[in-house]
């Protein structure tokens, strides 16, 4: 099964570097919402048996990452009455030369590391790495509140793939560490974000520059 | 009750007399009066206890069951602990009553309190200081000394020139305490126990080069607190604008405590290389003679007494550099001389620094001013003052017959006696010692003759010199217990010369090889008859010959000025001018700060000439590198630009690398 | 016992919710901190009833952790009350329902016995400060929030993928997976080193960035600056020891897994570079809140390079973590009623602090000396056995670095605190509402006494808390 | 005992005759007759039985500045051995003693020049305390290459030691020491170049002009003790730089009272050659004599090592 799983990863690193390539918000969202989705799916595929704890697994994931928070960013976007683009710090070109580089380092890093025996899938770790710096670059290059929102996203989905390897280990984990996704995610969007659009009259993070030496 | 509880009890009370006060009204002069009931019931107590210490044979020891968090609370009390608690049981008590007069709670409400609750702790503290046996409680006491010292000199606090003061004694001690931090840390690590006690040579044979540290950290941490030279930076601020009794216990006694840890140290460690002598020798002829120099530079006089303060703190190095070098050279004489020399110079310190700044507030007080220059013929309106004060500067010149003469002398005759070198590699090193200290006499003596002259010879500089009146005996009364130490140590050294033999014997905690008997090697004898004989030859050609000799009574008239048919005041010679010709000579270390107008045109307008001598460490290094410094950290506050993006870059930098060094460091 | 610890805050704070007055509501705080410490201080007193389960149980760190957290929210519950008084135009009633479910995740911290959810209550910390920072509701107080939260959260994240690491790297050594930190201890040493270290590296910086280590440190200064001075009081000494706890939980997994000479320079490393980064931005600091911050940085570094050193430093950095919190007490809360007094929290405006407010201006003063390390105050004693030992242990570099940084800032924050202190009282200040009441000035004073008495003399009972925790992190075969 | 009594004769009687030899000799050179040789006893007499005018602005200090003047030449006198006699007082440290009994009849001195509250007498004062700085430092070199070569701590037995020098290679030490403690005698006896005892410009006084408003008996004390002084440190210059003795006591003292004539003869010839110097010039003659006897000490503690 492992082919699958690696299959599915490679979507989401060409995923990774159409995030950073889009440049509505809008489209963003749902590529990240169509990335929770394929995460979603990972650990059913990933070993034969599967007990209620892995589904549980695959259902949050799949309610949180690729609907409710979606749901919530693109609700936040519209109150917002902001520009729809994204604003990058770098162009988009760059942020996606860079996606490509991380991915690389990635790769090469993951090399370094030993991986367990009876390891099928070999993408896992490059991949969530990768797209745990995809995840920070986001953060980095972008103004509006909500893209790094969305880049902190990714990055939780990086982290969520690495979740994999452990699933049939100690799902709990895993299952804790979606949770509290849920939370913060809920928490940082619908509150902070709506109270910086209120106060700030806009979403753009170059206006919360006023705390410094 | 054992000679070592009644100190403590006395440092006790010293340290709670403020505490009554601190509940009084404000206008209450109630508080004061207790504390200073309380300080002279505690000194006596003290005393009582330091006299018995000093005539029971053996160092009284005690370990306090208390146990501190690390160390333990251990006291002691030896000759070399008693000779610096005097002056702490003496100076604190007597500044305390001048106090009444010069700083009375009616008059200073809003810091009366304060003041009075800080000085007791300060005196308490440093009571404790000398009779700590442990690191840990040693360092408590010190830390405290110093704190409290910090209050006591920022009594004034709304004045800017206070609070500059006072921070830059803060920093000061704070960095003296990190070395002496340092140096307990490492003591430990040498002995393995906190206990502050001589240091074996075999334990200190394992690390060698960690008694050097030792040594050169308790140098430069007690040094910043006794105000050697280049770590002199606080010193002339801080007792500038301290209340005048405050600065006489500062300086009479706080700079003491410098003193006692550095003579401790030097006793404790193990016998030293040669050099070790050297550099305090160096360092002290260094301290002494700068130290003068930039005195006599000066024109504020509380200024002028701190400078001078660091003079003889130079010549008590002087002393402990030539008795570290009799003992590494094993020549019991030297250590003998040298440490006797030493001590001495810090009881007669205490005494005639004491009165002087005490002298010098009560000026203060009637003038309104700190400028000699604004003063001159308070000789007429004060004379008892005027009296002392003479006494006390002569007696800081160590011209005979008064104290200051003695403790040279004990210090000139260890140079001399060095000369006779059993191994040679020592001896022209100690003369230039000698040198040093002559200099620092003749200039002494130019410094305070400017000083006394300008303030109370002459005629009236200004207004505000122009009245005023002898103080009162609160004032008076501690000016004159000072003025009667100066004279009967000055006559009667035989008396004091047991208490620092003792000292001598206990410095080292095993006595020094070869002991020698201090009756050949310091001849005092003679000292009591010249004294006399010059007071009655004095007294009698003044009294009788000179007006038997010439009948008619002398006649008055107006100073002869060379045929300038109506002098005025402004006319004088100034003490500036008079330093002058010093400070030209000693330019090239003095650096002064010129404004000097050119004069043009054929009728050029009022013109004014003006020089300071600003201090070379203080305002022309320390400042500058601070401030460089803080330029360079400004420049450092872009890290913190309120951009999110870039803390978050921060995290990728972190991860990578902690991550790198890991790794390299794995390799 | 351990449920009855964690939950009645959280009920507490369900209480908060539901009372009207916002008059009252805040003694309800009080009520939570009288509680919760008799219940500590059963706990404490009697070590059987600490066991409860295998996710929670309360080893000897976490005893001493509780008991910080406990005093400190004790004290610091009366404090508001009388902080609200002067905030009555604000509605509280969030406030003291977050700070009632503060002292339950924190508590949590301490008995969490399972890396999974040690970690679950960390980031719960971060969902129940973010109101508290976003108390004033000023565009400056969002700012921070949102600092605070996005910074967190990436901090947290990175501890999630460190545990995922550490987990990981059981599973490679075929090993049976539980996350419960005895079984951790048990089969440390058969981990697999590369996981380990790279683990550990992101437990650092997760759990560094709740702690403050820099260069994680950047949301502190932002939150400390804009939240109520309790507020960072109760997170300068309630969080920054928990996330301590936490680093020192992994800590000594790598020390049992015999990888103590890897983390330990990781860990002095960052220590000094905290000590640095803190003293060179205290110097010139004008904020004296923002200093408090920076402050606090650098004894997370203190922390850090102590654990380092480890060995015979751990005794004094378990009694530095004790001190830090008591101390940093009393400065944000005296630091808070100057606030209050003078209406600005800048040197250019605030001066005269000691003629003001005679109580909490001395209270600022003693406690700049207590934090920077002056005998014969706590810090003293705790900082001064980290040098020994570090000079014990022969890092005589490490020494003299530690001592020049602690001159550093020293000097920087020496200026600004006596700015405040001393000087004479601008005249606007004469007229603010705001005296020194019991409420507010209690406190931060008992504090102040605890931290005096930790210099002189440290009781039996907190004796043997730090050699319980000191033994229970020597290293067993 | 005899030979004391005639030291007290000596000390207390002879200095006001070197005064005059010195005026003889100047005069002699410059072709004059000049002023008898015992002009000095006359004035000094007749000084005593004048009266005294005193300065309103000044205290008791100006009166008993002089007398404590007096009083310490005199004192140090008796330290000082005369030829090779011993002195009437001797003990172990007694040159610092000497050396601070000049100092502290120097600081009475200048504060009563202050006293005054006059802007000359002020001017020279500085001036006199000034110098002395620089010369209190030659005075030590010296006596610490005395010291040295006599292995004596008493001034007697390091004025002795030249006569009975124990380190070889000492020549060239005590003519370094010479030479500086000749120009420190003529700066602190006041004598050409550093000062001119009879010039008539207040400005360019040091002595004189310290003891313009001291008249009558005060002058006349000063003016002895000033003889004194010369006398005394004459003395000390003697020893280091004629060493010798006759042997027969007579012999002995004679010998002294001619080295003592000669010296002033000397000084006279010097005034009579040389021109005063610069006031601001000064200094550096006296820092060349603290070299003078640096270098001595220097040479001689490393070479008689």
């Amino acid at each position: 099964m492992g082919s699958m799983i690696d299959s599915l990863l490679v979507v989401v690193l060409v995923l990774n570097l159409f995030a950073l390539g889009t440049s509505r918000i809008q489209s963003v969202i749902r590529i990240v919402a169509l990335q929770g989705i394929l995460l979603g799916i990972m650990p059913l595929s990933s070993h034969a048996p599967i007990d209620p704890a892995t589904v549980g697994i695959a259902f949050l994931a799949i309610l949180l990452k690729g609907m409710v928070i979606p749901g919530m960013l693109s609700r936040a976007l519209r109150d917002a009455t902001i520009k729809k683009e994204v604003e990058p710090l770098i162009g988009v070109l760059p942020s996606m030369i860079l996606g490509a580089l991380a991915t690389g380092f990635a790769m090469v890093f993951a090399t370094q590391l030993p991986l367990a025996g009876m390891q099928t899938a070999h993408l896992v770790v490059p991949a969530s790495l990768s797209t745990v710096l995809v995840g920070f670059i986001l953060l980095i290059t972008r103004y509006k509140a909500i893209t790094q929102v969305i880049g902190y996203l990714v990055l939780e989905n990086g982290i969520f793939i690495f979740g994999l390897l452990l699933v049939e280990s100690m799902p709990l984990v895993v299952e804790m560490g979606v949770l509290l996704d849920l939370f913060v995610g809920i928490f940082v969007i619908c509150i902070i974000v709506n109270h910086i659009n209120r106060a700030f009259s806009s979403l753009d993070t170059r206006q919360l520059a006023n705390l410094k030496e | 009750m054992s000679p070592l509880k009644l100190i403590l009890l006395a440092s006790a009370l010293l340290g709670a007399s403020g505490i009554p006060a601190l509940f009084g009204k404000r206008r209450s002069p109630v508080g004061q009066q207790l504390a200073v009931v309380l300080l002279l019931v505690g000194s006596g107590m003290g005393l009582y206890g330091v006299a018995r210490a000093l005539v029971s044979p053996a160092p009284v020891t005690m370990e306090l069951a208390w146990l501190l968090p690390v160390g333990a609370f251990s006291v002691a009390v030896d000759a070399v602990s008693a000779i610096f608690l005097v002056p702490v049981f003496v100076l604190p008590a007597l500044g305390a009553i001048y106090g009444l007069g010069y700083w009375p709670q009616r008059q200073h409400p809003g810091n009366g309190r304060k003041l009075s609750f800080a000085y007791g702790v300060l005196a308490g503290a440093m009571a404790l200081v000398t009779v700590a046996r442990d690191g840990i409680l040693f360092l408590i006491a010190w830390e405290v000394m110093a704190v409290a010292a910090f209050f006591v000199a920022t009594t004034e606090d709304r004045e800017p020139a206070v609070r500059r003061a006072g921070w830059i004694y803060l920093v000061a001690t704070h960095v003296g305490t990190l070395c002496l931090i340092a140096l307990f840390a490492l003591w430990q690590r040498t002995t393995g126990s906190f206990a502050w006690s001589p240091l074996s040579p075999a334990m200190a044979g394992q690390q060698p080069g960690g008694v050097t540290a030792l040594f050169l950290l308790a140098l430069v941490g007690f040094g910043f607190k006794a105000g050697i030279m280049p770590l002199h930076v606080w010193l002339p601020g801080a007792h500038a604008n301290a209340p005048s009794h405050v600065s006489a216990v500062m300086s009479g006694v706080m700079l003491k405590m410098g003193i006692y840890g550095i003579v401790r140290v030097a006793g404790w460690l193990p016998v030293g290389p040669a050099w070790w002598g050297g550099l305090l020798l160096g360092v002290g002829a260094l301290t002494a003679v700068l130290g003068i120099l930039f005195a006599n530079a000066q024109r504020d006089i509380k200024r002028l007494l701190a400078y001078s303060s660091i003079e003889n703190i130079g010549i008590m190095i002087l002393g402990i550099g030539l008795a570290v070098l009799g003992r590494t050279v094993g020549r019991a004489d030297l250590v003998w001389l040298g440490l006797a020399g030493c001590l001495l110079h810090v009881w007669n310190h205490a005494l005639f620094k004491g009165l002087l700044f005490f002298a010098a507030g009560a000026v203060v007080h009637e003038t309104g001013t700190r400028d000699i220059e604004q003063m001159g013929g308070l000789a007429r309106r004060m004379p008892r003052t005027a009296a002392v004060f003479l006494l006390g500067v002569v007696a800081i010149s160590a011209l005979p017959p008064l104290n200051g003469f003695v403790s040279e002398w004990l210090l000139y005759m260890g140079f001399f006696r060095s000369l006779s070198p059993v191994d040679g590699s020592i001896w022209h090193l100690t003369g230039f010692g000698a040198v040093a200290l002559a200099l620092t006499g003749a200039l002494a003596a130019v410094c305070f003759c400017k000083v006394h002259g300008a303030v109370f010879l002459g005629a009236a500089r200004s207004e505000a010199a122009s009245d005023g009146h002898d103080p009162d005996f609160r004032l008076a009364g501690p000016m004159a217990v000072l003025a009667g130490g100066c004279v009967l140590v000055g006559f009667l050294p035989i008396c004091v010369m047991p208490i620092l033999d003792g000292a001598v014997q206990s410095w080292t905690g095993a006595p020094v090889a070869g002991v020698v008997a201090w009756r050949e090697i310091a001849p005092l004898g003679w000292i009591p008859w010249l004294a006399a004989f010059l007071v009655i030859a004095v007294a009698g050609i003044v009294g009788f010959l000179i007006p038997a000799v010439c009948g008619a009574t002398p006649r008055r008239t107006g100073t002869w000025d060379c045929g300038y048919a109506r002098p005025t005041a402004r006319m004088q010679y100034t003490g500036s001018s008079f330093g002058q010709s010093v400070t030209e000579i000693f330019a090239w270390v003095l650096w002064p700060r010129a404004h000097r107008p050119r004069i043009q045109a054929l009728f050029p307008r009022v013109r004014g000439f003006e020089q300071s001598v600003p201090d070379v460490m203080l305002d022309r290094l320390a400042t500058p590198v601070f401030q460089f410094a803080e330029r360079i950290l400004m420049r450092l506050r872009f890290l913190q630009q309120g951009r999110i993006q870039v803390y978050v870059v921060y995290f990728l930098a972190a991860v990578l690398t902690l991550l790198l060094l890991g790794a390299w460091l794995q390799s | 016992m351990a449920l009855a610890i964690i939950l009645f805050p959280l009920l507490m704070a369900i209480a908060a919710l539901l009372v009207r007055s916002n008059r009252w509501r805040p003694w309800l705080l009080p009520v939570t901190g009288v509680v919760h410490a008799t219940l500590t201080g059963v706990v404490l007193g009697l070590p059987e009833l600490s066991v409860s389960s295998v996710w929670l149980e309360l080893d000897p760190p976490g005893r001493l952790v509780l008991a910080i957290v406990s005093a400190l929210f004790l004290l610091c519950s009366f404090y508001t009350v009388g902080y609200l008084r002067y905030r009555a135009e604000r509605p509280n009633k969030m406030f003291c329902a977050c700070l009632c479910s503060f002292l339950g995740v924190l508590s949590l911290v301490t008995w969490a016995h399972h890396l999974g959810l040690m970690w679950v209550a960390i980031e719960a910390t971060a969902l129940a400060t973010a109101p508290l920072i976003y108390f004033n509701q000023t565009t400056r107080s969002i700012e921070a929030t949102w600092k605070y939260l996005l910074i967190g959260s990436i901090g947290i994240a990175l501890a999630l993928l460190g545990s995922f690491f550490l987990a990981y790297s059981m599973v490679i050594a075929g090993l049976e997976p539980s996350l419960t930190f005895e079984h951790l201890l048990q089969v440390a040493p058969q981990l697999s080193k590369p996981w380990l270290h790279a683990g550990f590296v992101l437990l650092l910086v997760g759990y560094g960035t709740k702690m403050g280590l820099a260069p994680m440190h950047t949301w502190k200064p932002d939150a400390y600056g804009e939240a109520p001075g309790v507020v960072g009081a109760l997170m300068a000494g309630g969080v920054t020891s928990c996330a301590f706890l936490a680093i020192l939980r992994v800590y000594h997994i790598c020390l049992v897994a015999g990888e103590g000479a890897y983390i330990s320079r990781l860990l002095i490393f960052l220590g000094l570079f905290s000590m640095v980064v803190a003293g060179a931005f205290m110097v010139g600091q004008r904020d004296f809140k923002r200093m408090l911050a920076y402050s606090s940085v650098e004894h997370m570094g203190i922390l850090a390079l102590g654990l380092g050193i480890g060995g015979v430093a751990i005794y004094g950095t378990l009694l530095h973590l004790v001190n830090n919190a008591m101390a940093k007490g009393v400065l944000f809360l005296s630091a808070g009623n100057i606030h209050r007094a003078y209406g600005s929290k800048t040197t250019e405006v605030v001066s005269g602090a000691m003629r003001r407010l005679p109580f909490s201006g001395a209270l600022f003063l003693a406690g700049f000396l207590a934090v920077t390390g002056s005998p014969p105050f706590g810090p003293f004693i705790s900082e001064f056995s980290i040098l020994n030992a570090i000079f014990v242990t022969g890092h005589f570099w490490v020494g003299a670095l530690f001592l020049f940084f602690l001159l550093v800032v020293f000097v920087g924050m020496s200026v600004t605190v006596l700015a405040v202190v001393q000087g004479p009282v601008p005249a606007a200040a004469r007229e603010t509402p705001y005296r020194d009441g019991w409420l507010t000035a209690v406190p931060p004073l008992a504090m102040m006494v605890v931290v005096l008495l930790f210099g002189v003399y440290i009781p039996g009972p907190l004796q043997t808390l730090l050699a319980d925790a000191v033994h229970f992190l020597e290293v067993h075969p | 005992m005899i030979n004391t009594i005639i030291h007290l004769v000596l000390l207390l009687t002879m200095p006001p005759l070197l005064l005059g030899v010195i005026n003889k000799t100047k005069a002699f050179v410059a072709g004059r007759q000049g002023p008898p040789v015992l002009q000095v006893y006359f004035d000094i007499a007749k000084l005593l039985r004048k009266g005294m005018v005193i300065s309103t602005t000044t205290t008791w200090v100006f009166v008993a500045a002089p007398v404590i003047t007096l009083v310490t030449v005199i004192v140090a006198g008796l330290l000082v051995p005369m030829g090779p006699f011993h002195a009437p007082i001797t003990f172990a440290g007694d040159m610092i003693l000497f050396a601070y009994l000049l100092g502290l009849g120097r600081f009475f001195t200048t504060t009563a020049a202050l006293d005054t509250g006059s802007a000359f007498e002020g001017m020279g004062a500085a001036r006199e305390a000034t110098f002395a700085c620089l010369s209190e430092p030659a005075i030590f070199f010296a006596l610490l290459v005395l010291a040295c070569i006599s292995r004596s701590l008493s001034l007697d037995g390091m004025l002795h030691g030249p006569l009975t020098a124990v380190l070889p290679g000492v020549a060239a030490p005590l003519v370094l020491i010479a030479i500086g403690l000749f120009v420190v005698l003529l700066a602190e006896t006041c004598r050409i170049p550093v000062d001119d005892p009879n010039t008539h410009l207040e400005l360019t006084m040091i002595h004189e002009v310290m003891v313009l408003d001291h008249s009558g008996p005060l002058l006349g004390v000063i003016l002895y003790g000033a003889s004194i002084k010369l006398f005394v440190l004459g003395s000390i210059l003697l020893h280091v730089i004629l060493p010798v003795q006759a042997g027969q006591p007579v012999w002995d003292w004679a010998l002294f009272v001619a080295e003592m004539l000669g010296l002033s003869v000397a000084i006279g010839i010097v005034e009579s050659v040389m021109a005063r110097l610069q006031m601001r010039h000064v200094p550096y003659l006296l820092i060349a004599a603290v070299l003078f006897c640096g270098f001595g000490f220097i040479l001689l503690a490393t070479v008689g090592k």
